[in-house]
């Protein structure tokens, strides 16, 4: 599988988009159209993911895997608060702020490694969409009660954002609808979202690639010191997921994919609410780590390790 | 035509904050207000890129009023200044039927 | 089919754009991805009906539809005008304004439209895009000679508009494009304009849910008695076209189509004539009406009625 | 180098009326003219949003010249100050190359 | 093939873009719809050609191609400059600036041509793509000596922009892709890149005829001699580039398509160049003659005329 | 609220030109600059519109310095001002918290 995920389309579009940031050609994609490509990719998986559930129906692994998201969404920020505030040296606000991002998940490392485990014959399930977007959220919370803030908006706007978000509502809002059509219902819009699909992601990863190498680039904040957490995390958060996914019985392609999802960091929906919440943080800082650093460690190499140790552990 | 002197006020701030901001502005006595986007910039804090899909996105809000309605949004803005890095700055403008102001 | 119009992820989809709007999400789909989607559907009916066209020839049926549909643009906001201001108590510039908009067409409750009575196995001719564009500008010219006034912008900048607008300019224009090609020249771009098509259409009903619903949220000048006349208007146009459709021999589907052309409302071609000929009329009363109460009236509603209307008169 | 002085005017307009107007601005004898893009916006006829599709989309119209072509536009354009919803304003700025304006 | 070529839905939908510009209709495409379309066709000509190198190897002909078309591209704007200054009357920088465009090549007119040779029977070869990256850049250097200006930028910034720019990274590095994923790595993202490919080139031929249209209807600098070179030059490199490939004995397709390299005229990169390198030049000279002037004709008259000569030589 | 005149240098140019001018402006003593979009515009070369497929986009860098840093501007900016077309103009505005400028 490492030469396959090497040569794979999806994860060289991703090396062109580096190589072009870092050369500073002028290649760059139009906003709208990345934002586009992303509404795609969101309504694509929540229709997927609805229809899974619409055929299999709401299991005992989709209510175990669920509190388990919802668990390390809560928890990873703390000890990753403590690391970079010891180890990291940040400050209170940037640590808390940063650590948010780590207890969330990140869309397109999901997709990605979604992709990638089905390629190589250990798909996960399609529920798994539901636990993605329940794991966006509670991260947040953590990260402000880390901050020992209320933040600056009220625990109302706050709620909103964490409940309201797009990603939230497109993603969930998909699901649904994939999960009251069904099958059939979604055969005659199967082809756009199915047909198209993998392309997309190609293209997103150019992207991503390109909003990657700019951030580590630009950035004046990153220490060896940050950038060795950027690694450490992910590989641990990474770990902890699959052995827990393992642990509740879910299949190895599932307990997996809970891994990957440990091990992202978010870097559009919190930092969007932390620009809010805790305009005192640095997004140098955070966005730095988690799309310069954290991000394409993920897609080229934990995505790979953690398949293989869910794999192992199976 | 009658002309009437304003001060005009630039903001610069995250697109996240404009709902907030809208609110002080219209407390403060203005009439209203308008965003316009912001592409790009450099300032102490580094250089700073339009990029909406990381949240990153700054505009540019312009006000309207009195020299009054200024020195009240001043006061109120004050402490927001530092914390979420905003850039004021006030100019003189001329305007006719100021009663819309 | 009442059910299969509620399971139908084009009209979920609008729902969820409701729901977004309704609930503040800050979900948002980026301008120029929304008029992409409008550019697309406009060249892909377009060119569907030109095909159908080169197939089947200009017939009586087309000849009469074009004729009927002309008529019911020119003569529509007459009594739509005297409701505005009787019933509506609108003044007479914004009651001409709104009366236009209702005499005119909305792009997206037709395609909505043709594509549940195609799943219904009761199709409508391909010749009723001509009619669509058609049917966009007569009721502009009825508007304002209600407004009685020249318009602020002469005669000719007026025409122009009316004849070469962008949407009028796609839809024939495609459509002499279908005819020409004929079935074998659209064969090989056909993939593009049909494989997508429905899915599109449901990431466009998103966004037209998302506008609806600010609509409604901002509007401050919308009454009751307005509000009353956003249901009853479309709804007696819809008949009346209906009505006519199947006076004039029209296939069922076909004739239900003219009903719904009739019954819907323009938002995207009228309000920017409007604003360049009646700048005066207020843009919160006609935009709030058809897009906010007449569009989803229609979607989720009267469709579905007149198809209904249409069989059983046939 | 020599500075001159000359208005700024700024006038917030639906974008249909960006080549009328621009028409108007040319008469009243400015060299030429500069649209901006605007997001939102918030006054006395309530909040708006930029929305091209429902051709709800204002922009912002810059035009640099004398202090003559500003009263020489004022004139022109006051008519449809009120039917058109324009927000008008003029500042002072000061230019090198007084001859290009 | 002359009939075909003027019913092909490409090529209408062009004339419909020239109709609307010239019209005056508001008919325009959304500038990053626009963007992502060109992003899109360079990475689907990009993938398929690195997908065809994999498959044929690196062979004589791509070399002997390659070579042709760098000379081209190094050399047609040294007669092109004579012609502009003595017949044209353009000034120096102008002139230099104007041959520069006429030595680089229009993507779009390539894979109008591709399309419309596959379909015709006299398929170009794959690798013809690695040709047209190639042949971007060396005008650019030849254009710039000619105006005997070291440019305002220093050569480090002119060699990067030559090299890196992003058509130049979007083709080279799509063909890469293409080539190191092979016809397996690439079957997964066919679809995107295959499906949708010619009606999105038809829509971006409906944009570009809003460009060409634009460009000549505002244009005050273009003379008759100007327009008359704009025609002759291209015919003339058009037929320099098929007797040159003809000679070099590549295939009918593809000796027609070194001829189409040839014959187009850059709007897109060269420009771009231009007005860092050569501000002074002016644009309307330029812009008007390669995208006014020398893309329509290319398009409806020289890409025929070209497979023809192609055929009649072979 | 202590308030200190500054001077704020708007300057209409090619896309292109951004960076260099970006360095320029920050030699002249300026902390920092802000580049805002722009849609179309007309001068004395003709009518111009956005249209960045062909490489025609110009922005507005907006930056705000003191008089002197304006004044160098001028200096370092004078032999652009011709070649590349740039529209430059230079108004007052009031600023709290100068030490940051
Ligand atoms: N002197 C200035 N003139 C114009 N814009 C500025 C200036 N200083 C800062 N800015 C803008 O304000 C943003 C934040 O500034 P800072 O907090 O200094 O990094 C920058 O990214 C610029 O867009
Ligand atoms: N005081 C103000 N300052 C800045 N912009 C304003 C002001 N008042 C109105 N506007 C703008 O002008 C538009 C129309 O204003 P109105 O006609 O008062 O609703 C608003 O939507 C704002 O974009
Ligand atoms: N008097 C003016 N007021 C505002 N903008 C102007 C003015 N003159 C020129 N411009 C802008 O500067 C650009 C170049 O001007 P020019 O070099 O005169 O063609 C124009 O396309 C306009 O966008
Ligand atoms: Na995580
Ligand atoms: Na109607
Ligand atoms: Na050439």
């Amino acid at each position: 599988m490492i030469l396959e995920t090497l040569t794979s389309p999806i994860i060289l579009f991703f090396v062109l988009g580096m190589f072009a940031g870092f050369t500073r050609s002028d290649l760059a994609i139009p906003e709208a159209m990345a934002k586009a490509m992303a509404i795609y990719l969101m309504v694509a998986i929540g229709l997927k993911g609805g229809v899974a559930i619409a055929e299999a129906g709401i299991t005992r692994d989709l209510l175990l895997a669920g509190a388990a998201g919802v668990g390390l969404s809560f928890l990873v920020p703390y000890p990753a608060f403590f690391l970079l505030t010891r180890i990291g040296r940040l400050a209170r606000v940037d640590a808390a702020a940063t650590a948010a991002h780590y207890g969330s998940v990140s869309l397109v490392t999901y997709i990605t490694a979604a992709e990638m485990f089905d390629a190589a014959g250990m798909p996960a399930a399609g529920f798994m969409v539901a636990v993605l977007a329940l794991m966006e959220g509670p991260a947040i919370i953590s990260g402000l009660s880390l901050a020992r803030k209320d933040s600056d908006s009220s625990r109302a706007e706050l709620l909103h954002e964490v409940l309201l978000n797009s990603s939230v509502v497109l993603l969930i809002g998909s699901m649904l609808i994939g999960y009251v059509a069904g099958p059939e219902g979604f055969a005659p819009i199967a082809p756009t979202f199915a047909v198209g699909y993998k392309g997309i992601l190609a293209l997103f990863l150019l992207d991503m690639g390109l909003l990657a190498s700019r951030r580590l680039r630009e950035t004046r904040t990153i220490t060896w010191r940050l950038a060795l957490l950027g690694i450490l995390m992910p590989a641990a958060n990474g770990i902890i997921g699959v052995v827990l996914g393992t642990l509740i019985g879910l299949e190895p392609g599932t307990a997996a994919i809970l891994g990957v999802l440990g091990a992202s960091a978010s870097y559009i929906a919190v930092p969007a609410a932390m620009r809010l919440a805790l305009p005192q943080a640095d997004p140098g800082i955070y966005l730095s780590m988690s799309l310069g650093i954290t991000f394409p460690f993920n897609v080229v190499v934990n995505i790979f390790f953690l398949s293989w140790l869910a794999g192992v552990l199976a | 035509m009658q002309l009437s002197k304003m001060k005009r006020v630039e903001i610069l701030l995250e697109e996240q904050l404009v709902p907030k901001l809208g609110r002080i502005v219209r407390e403060a006595g203005f009439s209203g207000h308008t965003v316009m986007p912001v592409l790009q910039g450099s300032g102490g804090g580094g250089a700073w890129q339009d990029e909406r899909l990381t949240g990153s996105s700054k505009v540019m809000l312009l006000a309207i009023g009195t020299a009054e309605d200024a020195g009240q949004l001043l006061e109120a803005i004050a402490p927001l200044l530092d914390s979420h890095r905003l850039l004021l700055t006030i100019g003189e403008v001329e305007v006719i039927r100021r009663e819309r102001f």
